[in-house]
């Protein structure tokens, strides 16, 4: 981590970039939040260990548009949001200076297994976790981010330079979950969805967070369908949002899976994207978007021997 | 049910397809011996006169050979009417028709192996 | 979910004003049934119909819809219907995944000259909407007062 | 609020028949905005229409809904009925109660109920309609005629003695097309080529004519008075402008073995050849598949006795690109394929032909020089049996479901010139029936039987089986005599079933014309608009819309010309306003949209916004209204609803979903 602190600093000193986006430390050891950082004394708070899953590529959009550079670090799986952002023209990559940082795989809160947590200390692939209800320990592995364990890969797709060696952490098959999902009876399924989703408060982080998601006027927040739906006055509401969110992001998600890390419900959005990003494979051949700044996108172009709809039906 | 629908129900043909262009009753192998010929079976069906189309020698005369339905044009399948007409006959009369065994005394070396199947496909039911 | 006797299916259908449109009107010169319950919305292209007026149709309390548009290749946009096919390849997919009945969901290709297809098409798709009952799963599951 | 007046039509009983007028008027005024509603048997008659302009003016009404019949029907009629009025046409709605619902539903009460929800609908609609102006386009003062048979020909002389360029493009080596191949023509009998070649002569020396032959139209962009068309020039081999067609090149040509299409492969040609003597223009091409030169570099005798200079083996495709404002298409058509009509052993005997084949036969200039003979031992055929139907009113997959309407009198007229040139010949005709719906054309098929003494059999034939004494044993029936005929003919012909040429489906997804399933284009409106495609622009004269002779196909020839000078003699084209727009405060400026136009109509720039209060640059699509079609598929793959079509907005389609799921 010092290492980036001591390149930040250089570069604030040169003037190469105006500001420094990352992770400052957060209440506790285990939420840092995303920060800008104009100087260099700032710079003490800025943070970069397991718990930073923060996807900074869609702070840039903003950063953009402020006068100068901006320093940004991105890990590997967030370099493919700013390569499709840049796609999209919503990024200016001349005002980004880029720091393709290392990766070990990054934690998920939710599995450090005890509440009322004060501390944790991650001591090499153990977290000692100290809480209101005594210490506990948990092995590294156990504690991450699903998405780490079907990680795309340590290569950064864009960078000016890199920092820090990542570690490959792939342990599961990236559609088993989507595939066990599939596997279930018609009925399985739509007990599983109604139950997962009746937990949506309709809080928006997941669309807040989501680089692909990253309309000036959502149209949840518009009247340009006349579906203004600031929140769920019926069950069906929580299925559309989800739908019609995933419907818009797809071609286009990364699978950066920051839906599902911010998702205060605990709820698995990355099902949704994943799932048309495992029928995009199987119907229209491998995509990954952000991969590269050329290759069309599966929704805006099409083959004249597609499938028919609905054509694997049962 | 009527004798109109029994024959259309067993046949599975519709009559009303036929535009009277004779092609089966020129495909016909055994026309001239037919009183009722082909292309008059899907008349006989549409005025209600299944009864004659069922007692006419033409019943018996058909080969089976299908050429008539081969060669339709509107997919009438005439062979399958005269069939029909058969079927009803022959569950008019009950079962008193050849068991298996008895049929290897009936045969000869030089019948030819198309008849013996058009027999079959005749009396199957 | 007992089925109320006299229950009438509600089918939005989306016909594409160059084909399936004239597909839907030469079924009616033709006096081609199919029963009332399908109403159609005339669309420029199929690629018109976007998901949200699909989910928004079931959300107001439609039991199955339908996206008519012309044969792949006959397109009078020439290509509007390949990526309706896409689009909607994956809605449906979605759907099922979610567990929705997968009969209340279709894409028929239909062109100005057939009539009989578009009558069948409608016939067989209503006889299926029917057997499933009314739409619960893409309906309002909170308990009616 | 807008003021609606709801109008709802009887169609005489077409609509009142099945559904309760009055009911629908009634739950009409119980809509939010309807402030007038009344129903008359004929809406769309002077009175209706009358009664409208007086709702109009006394309601001061901003929209109107009509339920009637189908928008693609009438809705020009109430929208000028509109404009007439003093309000923008663009603000009236059509409820489609008939084709959609009188028509199909029996029960009145059901057809009621499903007409009012359909009312409802076009109302939600009609609400939120934007009063919108229709834009214009240039349009390009030159046609385009695809295909130089006689349908083409006549089409482009039409245009061109209106005064504007047409361009001809034939992808035979001379224009005449299907008529060259005749020899007579029925019912006057006059030779074919007598009253073709003047015509492709006058076509040939017209100064508003340019012919390309051995051509095919590659590609086609655009829209209506706007069409950018590539034409390939397939490489002739033989530079056009010194060849002076003195013929010496075809017969001192070595390679004699490819089939002569031209003579439907009864006999071989050169392999550098015109296709006929009178081909227009009179200049060969080579036959690059069978050339020895081309293919193994030696021969080249052409290239030596060719005083003109005039063979270029070097030659090669030419793309030439053209703009034209108006396209006709006359691909004409072929007979159809009888490999699967075993049982009329086409394949098996070369006695057995089909009435193309017979045409070249008889023709001076064909492979017999025009004796009538057997082409198994060249003997003159003594009893000669013609088939009708053969391949057509078939609804097995075998043949064609249609009549193909030309069999019957061209039969009588072979039957009446054999029996006429060789009167000891008999000549028997099986038919299913004679269908003869012209002017003198029954007279002309009585002529054959009562003058000639054709002998004219009702019922069909089962089967050809060739003898092996060469003759051919005909099995018919005579459903009159409830016989059956065994005849022994020296010749039988096929009156065979046409079908359009088969690379018309190419041209037609080219123009993004619709089609059936016959490979027919399928017209505007069969009865009222029987000579335009349904895509604006595109014109259709010949059998590729439909079977027909050859007056038919000259009147429709002249139908589809009016047509075009009706589209190139104005200057400005009213453009569909229904076309797209971008909301610049919320497009992301994500090119998304590009990505999907087939029309190329969308383009960005960066420009300063004041998105309430907050004063940016931003990147925004920007939609030329002149190059969008109006399709939509923008609007979808936009996701924050920025980019919303006219006409069809999101608002408008989600309040007509709305109003059908209530």
């Amino acid at each position: 981590m010092q290492e980036l602190i001591v390149r930040a600093k250089e570069l604030l000193a040169s003037g190469q970039v105006a500001r420094v986006l990352g992770w400052k430390k957060g209440e506790h050891s285990y939420d840092p939040e995303v920060a800008f950082f104009n100087d260099a004394e700032s710079l003490q708070d800025f943070v970069y260990d397991g718990f930073c899953g923060a996807n900074l590529s869609k702070y840039m959009i903003e950063a953009s548009k402020l006068e100068g550079k901006t320093l940004v670090f991105l890990k590997p799986c967030d370099s493919y949001s700013f390569v499709q952002l840049m796609k999209e023209h919503r990024v200016d990559r001349e005002k980004a200076y880029i720091i393709g940082v290392g990766c070990w795989g990054k934690l998920d809160v939710r599995k450090l297994g005890a509440e009322g947590i004060l501390d944790v200390e991650i001591a090499g692939d153990v977290l000692k976790v100290s809480s209101l209800y005594g210490d506990s320990e948990v092995a590294y592995k156990d504690a991450m981010l699903e998405r780490c364990h079907v990680c795309k890969g340590k290569e950064h797709k864009v960078f000016d330079e890199t920092l820090l060696e990542s570690a490959d952490t792939v342990d599961l098959d990236r559609f088993a979950e989507v595939e066990r999902i599939e596997a279930m009876s018609p009925e399985e399924k739509f007990a599983y969805f109604q139950s997962e989703l009746s937990k949506c408060i309709r809080c928006n982080a997941c669309r807040n967070v989501c680089p692909a998601c990253s309309c000036r006027k959502c149209v949840f927040d518009s009247t340009a369908f006349n579906s203004e739906q600031k929140a769920n006055t019926t069950s069906f509401e929580e299925k559309m949002f989800h739908i019609i969110r995933a419907f818009h992001v797809a071609g286009r998600c990364t699978d950066c899976g920051e839906c599902s890390r911010v998702c205060p419900q605990g709820i698995p959005l990355h099902l949704f994207n994943r799932k048309f990003i495992k029928d995009i494979n199987r119907l229209y051949g491998e995509y990954q978007a952000g991969a590269d700044l050329e290759e069309k996108a599966p929704l805006t172009s099409f083959q004249t021997d597609d499938a028919e709809p609905g054509a694997d039906r049962r | 049910m009527n004798k109109v629908d029994e024959i259309k129900q067993i046949s599975g043909v519709n009559p009303l397809k036929c535009m009277k262009c004779g092609k089966c009753s020129a495909s016909c192998p055994s026309f001239n011996e037919m009183d009722i010929k082909p292309h008059q079976f899907v008349t006989y069906v549409v005025n209600d006169d299944v009864e004659a189309l069922a007692n006419s020698k033409s019943a018996w005369k058909c080969l089976s050979c299908f050429a008539c339905i081969e060669r339709c044009p509107r997919n009438v399948q005439p062979g399958k009417l005269i069939d029909a007409a058969r079927q009803i006959l022959i569950r008019q009369r009950g079962q008193e028709g050849l068991s298996a065994d008895e049929i290897p005394a009936l045969l000869d070396e030089d019948m030819p192996q198309q008849l013996l199947m058009s027999a079959f496909r005749k009396y199957r039911r | 979910m007992p089925v109320t006797e006299n229950w009438k299916p509600t089918i939005v259908a989306f016909c594409c004003n160059w084909c399936s449109y004239a597909g839907a009107d030469l079924a009616g010169s033709s006096r081609l049934a199919y029963p009332a319950d399908v109403k159609i919305i005339k669309v420029p292209c199929s690629c018109r119909v976007n998901p949200m007026f699909i989910l928004r149709a079931f959300e107001k309390g439609a039991d199955g819809v339908i996206l008519c548009g012309c044969h792949p290749g006959d397109c009078h946009y020439s290509t509007g219907n390949y990526y309706a096919r896409r689009r909607m390849t994956l809605l449906f997919s979605m759907l099922d995944y979610l567990g929705v009945e997968d009969g209340r969901t279709r894409v028929e290709w239909v062109s100005a000259a057939e009539g009989v297809k578009f009558s069948e098409t409608m016939n067989s798709f209503v006889e299926k909407v029917r057997a499933l009952g009314p739409n619960v799963r893409l309906g309002d599951l909170r308990c009616k007062n | 609020m807008r003021r609606i007046g709801v109008f709802v039509c009887h169609c005489g009983s077409n609509i009142a028949a099945t559904v309760d007028v009055k009911k629908v008027v009634e739950m009409a005024l119980l809509e939010q905005g309807v402030v007038h509603a009344e129903d008359y048997p004929y809406m769309c008659s002077e009175a209706g229409q009358s009664r409208i302009a007086e709702a109009i003016r006394e309601k001061q009404l901003e929209g109107i809904v009509v339920c009637s019949c189908s928008p693609r029907m009438h809705e020009a009629t109430f929208r000028k009925c509109a404009e007439r009025n003093g309000l923008n046409p663009y603000l009236v709605e059509i409820a489609n109660i008939r084709e959609h619902c009188s028509w199909i539903h029996k029960d009145m009460q059901e057809a009621t109920e499903k007409a009012v929800i359909l009312m409802r609908a076009a109302v939600a609609k009609v609400h939120l309609n934007a009063p919108l102006l229709a834009g214009e386009s240039a349009v390009t003062k030159r046609a385009l005629v695809i295909g130089g048979g006689i349908a083409g020909i006549q089409t482009a002389l039409d245009i061109a003695d209106a005064g504007y360029h047409v361009d001809i493009v034939e992808k035979e080596p001379s224009i005449g097309g299907r008529m060259s191949q005749l020899d007579k023509t029925f019912p006057t009998l006059d030779c074919s080529a007598c009253i073709l070649t003047p015509k492709m002569v006058e076509a040939a020396s017209h100064e508003n004519i340019t012919i390309h032959t051995w051509s095919e139209v590659e590609k086609v962009s655009g829209f209506v008075g706007n069409f950018t068309v590539d034409i390939r020039k397939k490489a002739r081999y033989v530079n056009m402008d010194k060849c002076t067609g003195c013929g010496i090149c075809q017969e001192k040509c070595p390679s004699k073995k490819p089939l002569n299409e031209f003579n439907r492969g009864l006999n071989n040609r050169s392999a550098i050849y015109t296709p006929f003597a009178q081909a227009i223009p009179n200049v060969p091409v080579i036959d690059a598949s069978a050339c020895i030169k081309l293919n193994t570099g030696k021969c080249g005798i052409c290239e030596k006795f060719c005083q003109a200079g005039a063979i270029d083996y070097k030659q090669q495709d030419e793309i030439i690109t053209e703009q034209y404002g108006a396209i006709v298409v006359a691909t004409g058509f072929d007979t159809i394929k009888l490999d699967k009509y075993g049982e009329y052993a086409y394949n098996e005997s070369k006695d057995v032909i089909t009435s193309l084949e017979l045409e070249r036969i008889m023709n001076a200039a064909g492979p017999t020089k025009g004796h009538l003979e057997r082409l198994s031992d060249g003997k003159a055929p003594k009893e000669i049996v013609f088939i009708q139907c053969v391949g057509s009113r078939c609804s097995d997959d075998r043949g064609k479901p249609y009549c193909s309407k030309i069999c019957c009198m061209y039969t009588a007229k072979h039957a009446m010139l054999i029996r006429d040139k060789y009167p000891d010949t008999n000549v028997t005709v099986f038919y299913i029936d004679v269908r003869t719906p012209g002017k003198n054309f029954d007279e002309f098929y009585r002529r054959a039987v009562e003058d000639y003494g054709v002998n004219y059999v009702k019922g069909q034939v089962g089967k050809v089986a060739p003898q092996p004494d060469g003759s051919l044993l005909v099995h018919g029936v005579d459903l009159l005599e409830n016989k059956q005929i065994l005849k022994k003919a020296d010749m039988v012909v096929l009156a065979t079933a046409i079908e359009p040429n088969p690379d018309v489906r190419k041209i037609a997804t080219m123009l993004t014309a619709s089609i059936d399933t016959n490979n027919f284009l399928t017209e505007a409106h069969p009865k009222l608009r029987p000579v335009e495609s349904p895509t604006a622009g595109v014109f259709l004269s010949g059998v590729c819309q439909g079977p027909k002779d050859i007056p038919e196909t000259v009147a429709q020839a002249g139908a589809a010309a009016v047509k075009v000078i009706g589209l190139l003699a104005k200057d400005k084209l009213k453009t569909n306003p229904c076309t797209a727009k971008a909301d610049e405060l919320r497009c992301n400026g994500c090119s998304q949209c590009a990505n999907v136009c087939p029309y190329g109509a969308i383009s960005y720039e960066t420009k300063q916004v004041n998105d309430h209060g907050i004063r940016e640059e931003r990147r925004i699509a920007v939609v030329n209204s002149a190059l969008c079609q109006g399709c939509g598929a923008c609007t979808v793959t936009c996701p924050s609803g920025a980019m919303d079509l006219q006409g069809f907005s999101n608002r408008q389609i989600i309040a007509e979903v709305d109003a059908i799921c209530r």
